[in-house]
C-alpha cells in the first residue's frame, strides 16, 4: 500500500512538464474525444492533423514544424476547464476549439487569464463574444444570426403556426429562444414550445402532442441524432408536417438514422459545407481528406475547426510572430476575405465571423444535402 | 408496585395470532421468567415491550407510564434494556465500543460538540469509557476491551450483549435466552451474574429454555403456549402445574 | 496495529501532507489545477463519507447538495454582490435545509431503494436547474460572472493563479479533516457506525436511528453545499452539466474505492478517481477505457477499499481507576 | 380521449423495452443482490453485435425475414450471455464476499470499459440498422393507429417474462435459482451447485439485455455507444418500481414507468418528463417502500 502511495506521489510530479521547445510551433486543439460528442472530436482531430501535416510538408510555419497538442474536454465543463489549464501551460501559440457553447465557456476564462488565443469552432451562443474578451474568436456564426435566417426562411414559406422544439442544451434552447423572440413581432403564432430529452430513442410522445397542436412547421433546434429519430418516427406515425432544423443537423448521419424516405424534404440551416464551395481551397481539402480517411468529413463543425487552424497559421505567417497580441490584432484588423474551407472569413472587433454565413439546405430524395439558392 | 404491567396484549402476524390477550405484572426488583415451548410467542412479547413490534391491542405500562407504541430508543431511554435471541453485536467494532453503544442514551453531546471538541464533551467521553470498562469488569470481559466483538467466543458474546444492555442504566433488563450456546460452567456463572444484576437494583426478565437455570434464577414465572398465558407463579407452583407439564410433553424438543 | 506501525502510518501521512502542501512549487498551472480538482472532490468525498461511509446509507445523489450550494453562491453573488466567502455558511445551510426536507420521507427506505431515490433526487434537481426553476438558475446556460473569493481583501483567483486557490482549498481540507476526525471518534460518529453495522441492535441500545440518519444527511449536505460555494468561486461559471448524476457516481466511487468510513481512504480515492484520468490524458480516446479497467482491477485487488478504516483505539489506559464506575 | 389512448400506447411501447431490460437486471439482483450497473452496456453490446451479425451473415436473405430475425436474436442472446458470464468472472466473482457496494463500483468500472470499448471498435458516431426489415403494418383499434411493431415488442417482452417466470417457478433449475436467491449457504448445503446457478443467471440476465438491444436496434434504427447508460438507469428504476428481484415486478415496473413518462410528458411538460417520472417513483416508494410487487420481509429479531 505504501508503494501505491509513493507511486502516486511520483506520478503527480511526473505529469509531462511544460517543456517549451524552440524547435516546433505548438498549436492546441481542445476537442471532445470521449463522452457523447466524441464523434465531433474525432473529426476535429483528423482535420486539424491533416492540415497541420500539409503545412509541415510545405516547410512548416516560420521555418519550424507545427505540432498539434490535443486535450480531451470530454464534452463537459469541468473536464474542459482542466483541458484548458493543461493546454495553457504547454507553451502553445493558440488553441482551436471547442464544440459546445457551455464547454467553450468553461474554458474561456482560463485562456483569457493566460493570454491565450482561442478560436472556437462549434460554439454559437451569442454571449461568448459579448464579454469583450480580446483573444477570443470563432469561425462559426452566432445563434442570433441563425435565428434570423431561420425565422426569415419560415416566414417566406408562409408558415403561420409554428412549433419550436429544443433539447434543453445551452445551444438549442438559446436558438429556440432567439427564434421565439424574433417571431413575437411577426404575423405568426407559436403553437408549441417545449424540449425533448436528448439521447432517447422514442419521441412518439412529443410527436403526438405536435400532431394535436397542428403546426404548419416544426423548428427543431437540437442535434442530428434526435432530428433523425424525429423524422423517422414522424413518418411512421403518418404525421405530415415539415421540419426545419438548426445548424447542428448538418451531419450525413442524419439521413442514415432517418432513412432517405423520412429525411426527404427536411430543411436545415448551416454554413456551407466544402462540397458546395467551388473554391480550390475547399476542393483540395476535400480531396485530401477523402484520400486520407476514406470519406468526406461528417461534421461541418469539424471543418470549421480546420478553418480555425488555417486562419491561425495564416496569421502566424503574416505577422511573422507567435505573440498573442500581434496575431489577434492581425485577425481583427488585417485579415480580409480569407478563403476558408467554409467560405470567406473575416472577423469583427468582437472576434465574430462577419458575413452571411448561413445557408438553407434541403434533403433530396436520395438523401443528399442540397444547397438552396 | 409493579415496574412493568402488560395488559391484554394482542399481536397478529398476517392472520396468525402470535400473542393473544396476555397480561402479567413484573414487580420491581425481582427475577421474572417467561417460558414456554418453541413458538409460544415469548420473544414476540419481548419485542412488543421494547417497541420493536407494534401491538394490535392492549397496553404496556412501565413505571406508571404508558409505553404502548413507543419507539424502541425511547423505551430504552426510559429504562428497559435488552439482549437478543440471535446475538446482535456490532461485530466489526471493538468490545469497548459495543458497550459504549449502551451508554449512548445517557450521554448528551451531539455532532457540534464533537466537532468543536468542547471540554464538556471530552469529560463525557472519559466518563463513558470509564462506565464501559466498569460494565465489562462487571461481566468479566475487561481483558477483551480492545478485541473485535466478532472474535469473542459465543458465551462471551452473550455476556457482551448483557454488558451493553447494562450500560444504559436500565431499571429493567430483558434477557432473551442468555444461556443459549453456553456450557454448564458458563451457565452457572450466568446465574450468579443475574443475581448480581438484581443486587444492583435492576429488575430482570428472561426467556430461557434451560429449565434448571430458570428454576434456580427466577422467583416468578409466566408460562406461554400458543400465544396464551397458561400458568404463572413461583417455580414450585409451575413445576407442579399439570397444564405446564402437558404443554412441555406435547412438544417433543423441550424438557422440564 | 502495533505502536511502531502506528508511527509509520502517522509519518507517512505527514510526508504526504508535506508533499501536498509543497506541490504547487514544482508544478505548472495545469498540474496544480488537477490538484485543485482532486481537492474539491476530496472534500465532496469526505462529506459523502458521513452518509455513505459511517452511516452506510446508499446515497448516489450527492451532487444535488453540491449543486444547491454552488447555485446559492452564484445567485447571491451575481445578484447582490455578496462576497463569495461570506456565502460559505449560507450555501451550506441551504443545502442542509434541502436535505432535511427531502430526506425525511425517504430516510426509512432500505439499500437499493434509497439508492434509486437519491439518484432520482439528483436528476430532479438537475432538471429543475435546466428548466430555470423560479427564473433564477439561468437554465442550461447556468450563471457566469461569479466573483473570485477574497481573503482579507486579497483576491484568490482560481483561474489565473490555481496555486492561490490550492492553498484556500488546502486550508479548508485541513479544517474538514480535523472536524470530521473528531466527529468520527465521538458519540455521534459511533452512533452512525452502530446503525450501519446493525440497525436493530442500535435501536435496541437506545439509538434513534432515523434521527441519526437524517442528521447525517444534513451534515453531509451542509458540507457539500459549502464545497459548492468554493467550486463556484473557483470556476466562476456554473451550469447544470456540472452537477449531473455522473458527478454523484464519481463521488460515490471515491468513497467506496478509497475505503468507506476512512478519512485517509477517501482522500486517496479522490486522488485516484480524479487524478488517474488526467494522468492518462496522453492516451486520448483510450483514457477512459484504461481508467475503467483500473477501477475494476483496484476493486478486485482491494475489495474493502484501498485504505479501509482502522479500528479506533480508545485511551483505556489513560482512564483513572476512579472513573471506572458503574 | 384519442390523445390519451395514443399516449398510453406510446408509453406502453417504451415501457415494454424498459421491462425487457429490467428483467435481466432483476434476475441478477435476485440471486446476487448485485446492482449490475453494466447491464445497460450489455444491452448496447447486444444492439451492436446484432448489427454486425446482420450485416455480415446476411441472415434475412437466407432464411426469410422472420426466421432471420429469430436466429439473429438467438445468436445475440448467446453471445451477450457469454459476455455476461465473463463479466461476472472478471469483475464480480472476486468480490462475492466483500461489501455490496464494492461490487457496485466494480460494475461502474465495467460499464466504463464496455461503453468505451464499443466506442473504439465501432466509432463514436451513431450506427444505423438496415431499414425495411420489419413489418410496418398499422392496426386500427377503435380507430386508433397501433403499429404492429409495438404489439410485437410488447408480446416479446410478455412471452419472455412469462417464460422466465415459469422457468423459475416450475423447473428444477428454477427451484435451484430460487433457493440460491434466498440463502446461498443453505442452498449449497442442500447440494445445489450455487456457482452453476450464478453462471446461469449471468447468462440469462445479459442474454435478455442483448435481446432488448437487438429489438431496439431493429425498431428504432439508430444505436449509439452511450445509450446503455440511459436505458440501464431506466431499467433499474423500473425494476425498483416493481420491487427488485421480482420477475413480474420488473414487467409491471417497466410498463408503468413508460406510461408515467409519456403521460407526464403529455399532460405536464416534456422538459420535466424525467423529473416527473422520478417524482412519481419516490411517491410510490414512500407509500410502498419495497416497490409495487416487492415483498415486505419483516425482519426477524
Amino acid at each position: 500500500m505504501k508503494k501505491i502511495v509513493l507511486m502516486l506521489i511520483a506520478a503527480t510530479f511526473l505529469f509531462a512538464g511544460p517543456a517549451v521547445s524552440a524547435e516546433t510551433i505548438k498549436i492546441g486543439l481542445m476537442c471532445p474525444l470521449t463522452g457523447s460528442w466524441a464523434s465531433e472530436g474525432k473529426d476535429m482531430r483528423q482535420i486539424v492533423e491533416l492540415l497541420a501535416g500539409q503545412v509541415n510538408e510545405q516547410g512548416g510555419l516560420l521555418g519550424k514544424e507545427v505540432e498539434i497538442v490535443v486535450a480531451d474536454d470530454g464534452g463537459d465543463p469541468r473536464t474542459a476547464a482542466l483541458a484548458a489549464q493543461r493546454l495553457a501551460s504547454r507553451g502553445i501559440v493558440g488553441v482551436i476549439g471547442t464544440y459546445g457553447s457551455s464547454v467553450t465557456e468553461a474554458s474561456q476564462n482560463i485562456y483569457a487569464a493566460t493570454n491565450t488565443l482561442q478560436i472556437a469552432n462549434g460554439s454559437t451562443s451569442v454571449r461568448l463574444t459579448e464579454k469583450g474578451l480580446p483573444y477570443f474568436f470563432r469561425t462559426c456564426p452566432r445563434d442570433d444570426e441563425q435565428g434570423r435566417v431561420a425565422v426569415k426562411s419560415m416566414l417566406e414559406k408562409g408558415y403561420k403556426r409554428i412549433a419550436i422544439l429544443h433539447d434543453s442544451t445551452t445551444y438549442a434552447k438559446g436558438l429556440a429562444e432567439e427564434a421565439r423572440g424574433l417571431l413575437a413581432d411577426e404575423a405568426a403564432e407559436i403553437v408549441f414550445f417545449d424540449a425533448l430529452t436528448p439521447g432517447e430513442q422514442d419521441y412518439t410522445t412529443i410527436l403526438t402532442q405536435i400532431r394535436r397542436d397542428n403546426p404548419d412547421v416544426v423548428f427543431f433546434t437540437g442535434y442530428y441524432p434526435e432530428a433523425g429519430m424525429l423524422l423517422r418516427q414522424k413518418m411512421e406515425m403518418g404525421l405530415d408536417v415539415p421540419f426545419i432544423g438548426g445548424d447542428a443537423n448538418n451531419n450525413p448521419d442524419l439521413v442514415k438514422i432517418a432513412g432517405t424516405r423520412a429525411a426527404e424534404g427536411f430543411r436545415f440551416l448551416s454554413p456551407p459545407v466544402p462540397q458546395d464551395l467551388p473554391s480550390p481551397v475547399a476542393q483540395d481539402f476535400l480531396a485530401a481528406y477523402i484520400e486520407k480517411y476514406g470519406q468526406a468529413p461528417g461534421s461541418i463543425w469539424a471543418v470549421l475547426a480546420g478553418d480555425g487552424f488555417r486562419v491561425l497559421a495564416k496569421a502566424i505567417e503574416e505577422t511573422n510572430s507567435t505573440e498573442t497580441e500581434a496575431i489577434a490584432d492581425y485577425l481583427k484588423n488585417e485579415l480580409q476575405a480569407f478563403p476558408g474551407l467554409t467560405g470567406m472569413i473575416d472577423f469583427d472587433q468582437k472576434g465574430d465571423r462577419i458575413g452571411d454565413v448561413y445557408r438553407v439546405y434541403e434533403v433530396d430524395a436520395d438523401g443528399n444535402f442540397i444547397l438552396q439558392k | 408496585m409493579s415496574l412493568l404491567r402488560v395488559e391484554n396484549v394482542v399481536k397478529f402476524f398476517g392472520g396468525l395470532m402470535a400473542v393473544g390477550n396476555v397480561s402479567f405484572d413484573v414487580p420491581e426488583g425481582c427475577v421474572y421468567g417467561l417460558i414456554g415451548p418453541n413458538g409460544a410467542g415469548k420473544t414476540t412479547v419481548f419485542n412488543l415491550i421494547t417497541g420493536n413490534y407494534k401491538l394490535n391491542k392492549g397496553n404496556i405500562v412501565f413505571k406508571g407510564e404508558n409505553i404502548t407504541g413507543m419507539l424502541t430508543p425511547r423505551v430504552v431511554a426510559l429504562g428497559i434494556a435488552r439482549t437478543f435471541q440471535n446475538i446482535r453485536l456490532f461485530s466489526n467494532m471493538s468490545v469497548l465500543e459495543n458497550v459504549l453503544a449502551g451508554y449512548h442514551c445517557r450521554m448528551k453531546s451531539g455532532a457540534l460538540a464533537a466537532m468543536l471538541r468542547l471540554p464538556k464533551q471530552r469529560a463525557e467521553e472519559r466518563r463513558a469509557i470509564g462506565k464501559a470498562i466498569a460494565e465489562l469488569r462487571f461481566v468479566g470481559l475487561e481483558a477483551e476491551a480492545e478485541n473485535l466483538a466478532r472474535n469473542l467466543s459465543y458465551g462471551n458474546q452473550r455476556l457482551l450483549e448483557i454488558a451493553r444492555a447494562l450500560a444504559s442504566d436500565p431499571a429493567l433488563i430483558i434477557l432473551d435466552e442468555p444461556a443459549g450456546g453456553m456450557n454448564e460452567y458458563e451457565t452457572t456463572a450466568l446465574v450468579d451474574l443475574i443475581e448480581r444484576i438484581r443486587a444492583r437494583g435492576i429488575t430482570v426478565m428472561l426467556i430461557e429454555h434451560d429449565m434448571s437455570l430458570v428454576m434456580r434464577a427466577c422467583e416468578y414465572i409466566v408460562v406461554l403456549e400458543h400465544g396464551k398465558k397458561i400458568a404463572e407463579g413461583s417455580p414450585e407452583v409451575i413445576k407442579a402445574d399439570p397444564k405446564v407439564i402437558e404443554a412441555y410433553l406435547g412438544s417433543d424438543d423441550d424438557e422440564i | 496495529m502495533s505502536v511502531s506501525g502506528n508511527n509509520i502510518r502517522i509519518g507517512l501521512y505527514a510526508a504526504v501532507a508535506v508533499c501536498w502542501v509543497a506541490a504547487p512549487f514544482f508544478l505548472d498551472n495545469y498540474q496544480t489545477d488537477v490538484l485543485n480538482n482532486i481537492a474539491i472532490y476530496a472534500l465532496l468525498g469526505l462529506s459523502l463519507n458521513i452518509i455513505l461511509g459511517y452511516g452506510g446509507m446508499f446515497h448516489m445523489g450527492h451532487a444535488a447538495f453540491f449543486a444547491i450550494g454552488a447555485y446559492t453562491t452564484a445567485i447571491m453573488n451575481t445578484s447582490w454582490g455578496i462576497p463569495v466567502l461570506w456565502l460559505l455558511p449560507l450555501s451550506g445551510i441551504t443545502a442542509g435545509v434541502f436535505a432535511l426536507v427531502v430526506a425525511r420521507p425517504i430516510i426509512h427506505l432500505r439499500g437499493d431503494y434509497l439508492l434509486i431515490v437519491t439518484i432520482g433526487m439528483v436528476e430532479i434537481v438537475r432538471i429543475a436547474l435546466v428548466n430555470n426553476i423560479f427564473g433564477i438558475t439561468g437554465g442550461p446556460n447556468g450563471i457566469f460572472g461569479i466573483a473570485s473569493p477574497q481573503v482579507f481583501g486579497y483576491p484568490i483567483n482560481g483561474i489565473v493563479h490555481p496555486a492561490h486557490y490550492f492553498y484556500l482549498l488546502t486550508v479548508f481540507i485541513a479544517f474538514t479533516i480535523a472536524v470530521f476526525y473528531l466527529l468520527e471518534h465521538s458519540r455521534y460518529g459511533r452512533a452512525l457506525k452502530y446503525l450501519c453495522s446493525d440497525s436493530v441492535a442500535a435501536e435496541g441500545s437506545g439509538i434513534d436511528t432515523s434521527g441519526y440518519k437524517l442528521s447525517a444527511f444534513v451534515i453531509g449536505a451542509f458540507w457539500a453545499g459549502m464545497v459548492g460555494n468554493l467550486y463556484a468561486g473557483k470556476i466562476t461559471f456554473i451550469s447544470p452539466e456540472s452537477f449531473s448524476f455522473w458527478e454523484s457516481v464519481v463521488m460515490f466511487m471515491i468513497v467506496i474505492l478509497g475505503g468507506a468510513g476512512s478519512i485517509p481512504g477517501v482522500l486517496l480515492g479522490a486522488i485516484l478517481i480524479i487524478g488517474l484520468p488526467e494522468f492518462f490524458q496522453e492516451l486520448q480516446q483510450y483514457r477512459l477505457l484504461i481508467f475503467g479497467i483500473a477501477l475494476v482491477a483496484m476493486m478486485i485487488f482491494r475489495p474493502q477499499g484501498v485504505l479501509p478504516p482502522k479500528p479506533h483505539t480508545y485511551p483505556v489506559d489513560k482512564i483513572d481507576e476512579k472513573e471506572v464506575a458503574l | 380521449m384519442e390523445q390519451f389512448f395514443t399516449q398510453l400506447t406510446n408509453g406502453l411501447a417504451v415501457g415494454g423495452i424498459y421491462a425487457l431490460i429490467a428483467l435481466g437486471y432483476t434476475m441478477v439482483y435476485g440471486v446476487l443482490k448485485l446492482i449490475n450497473f453494466a447491464h445497460g452496456d450489455l444491452f448496447t453490446i447486444g444492439a451492436y453485435l446484432g448489427l454486425t451479425l446482420l450485416a455480415s451473415l446476411g441472415l434475412t436473405g437466407n432464411v426469410g425475414t422472420a426466421g432471420g430475425i429469430f436466429f439473429l436474436v438467438l445468436m445475440v442472446m448467446g453471445l451477450v450471455g457469454v459476455i455476461g458470464i465473463l463479466l461476472d468472472r472478471a469483475a464480480y466473482k472476486p468480490l462475492r464476499t466483500s461489501p455490496r457496494l464494492s461490487a457496485v463500483v466494480s460494475a461502474l468500472g465495467a460499464s466504463i470499459v464496455f461503453s468505451n470499448t464499443i466506442m473504439l471498435v465501432y466509432g463514436p458516431s451513431p450506427r444505423v440498422y438496415p431499414q425495411g426489415l420489419l413489418p410496418t403494418h398499422v392496426f386500427y383499434v377503435f380507430g386508433l393507429p397501433v403499429p404492429i411493431m409495438r404489439i410485437i415488442i410488447l408480446a416479446t417482452s410478455l412471452v419472455l417474462m412469462i417464460g422466465l417466470y415459469l422457468f423459475i417457478q416450475k423447473t428444477r433449475t428454477g427451484t435451484a435459482i430460487r433457493a440460491a436467491a434466498i440463502d446461498q449457504g443453505a442452498a449449497r448445503l442442500m447440494g445445489i451447485n450455487v456457482d452453476r446457478v450464478i453462471m446461469l443467471v449471468f447468462f440469462i440476465g445479459p442474454a435478455l439485455g442483448g435481446a432488448a438491444g437487438v429489438m431496439v436496434g431493429l425498431h428504432y434504427g439508430q444505436i449509439n455507444f452511450t445509450m446503455g447508460w440511459i436505458y440501464g438507469l431506466k431499467a433499474f428504476t423500473a425494476a425498483i418500481l416493481g420491487g427488485i428481484g421480482n420477475i413480474p415486478g420488473a414487467m409491471v415496473g417497466g410498463l408503468l414507468l413508460g406510461v408515467i413518462e409519456s403521460m407526464g410528458a403529455a399532460y405536464i411538460s416534456n422538459a420535466w418528463k424525467d423529473a416527473i417520472a422520478f417524482f412519481v417513483l419516490i411517491l410510490i416508494l414512500i407509500i410502498r417502500p419495497t416497490g409495487l410487487l416487492g415483498e415486505r420481509v419483516a425482519e426477524k429479531i
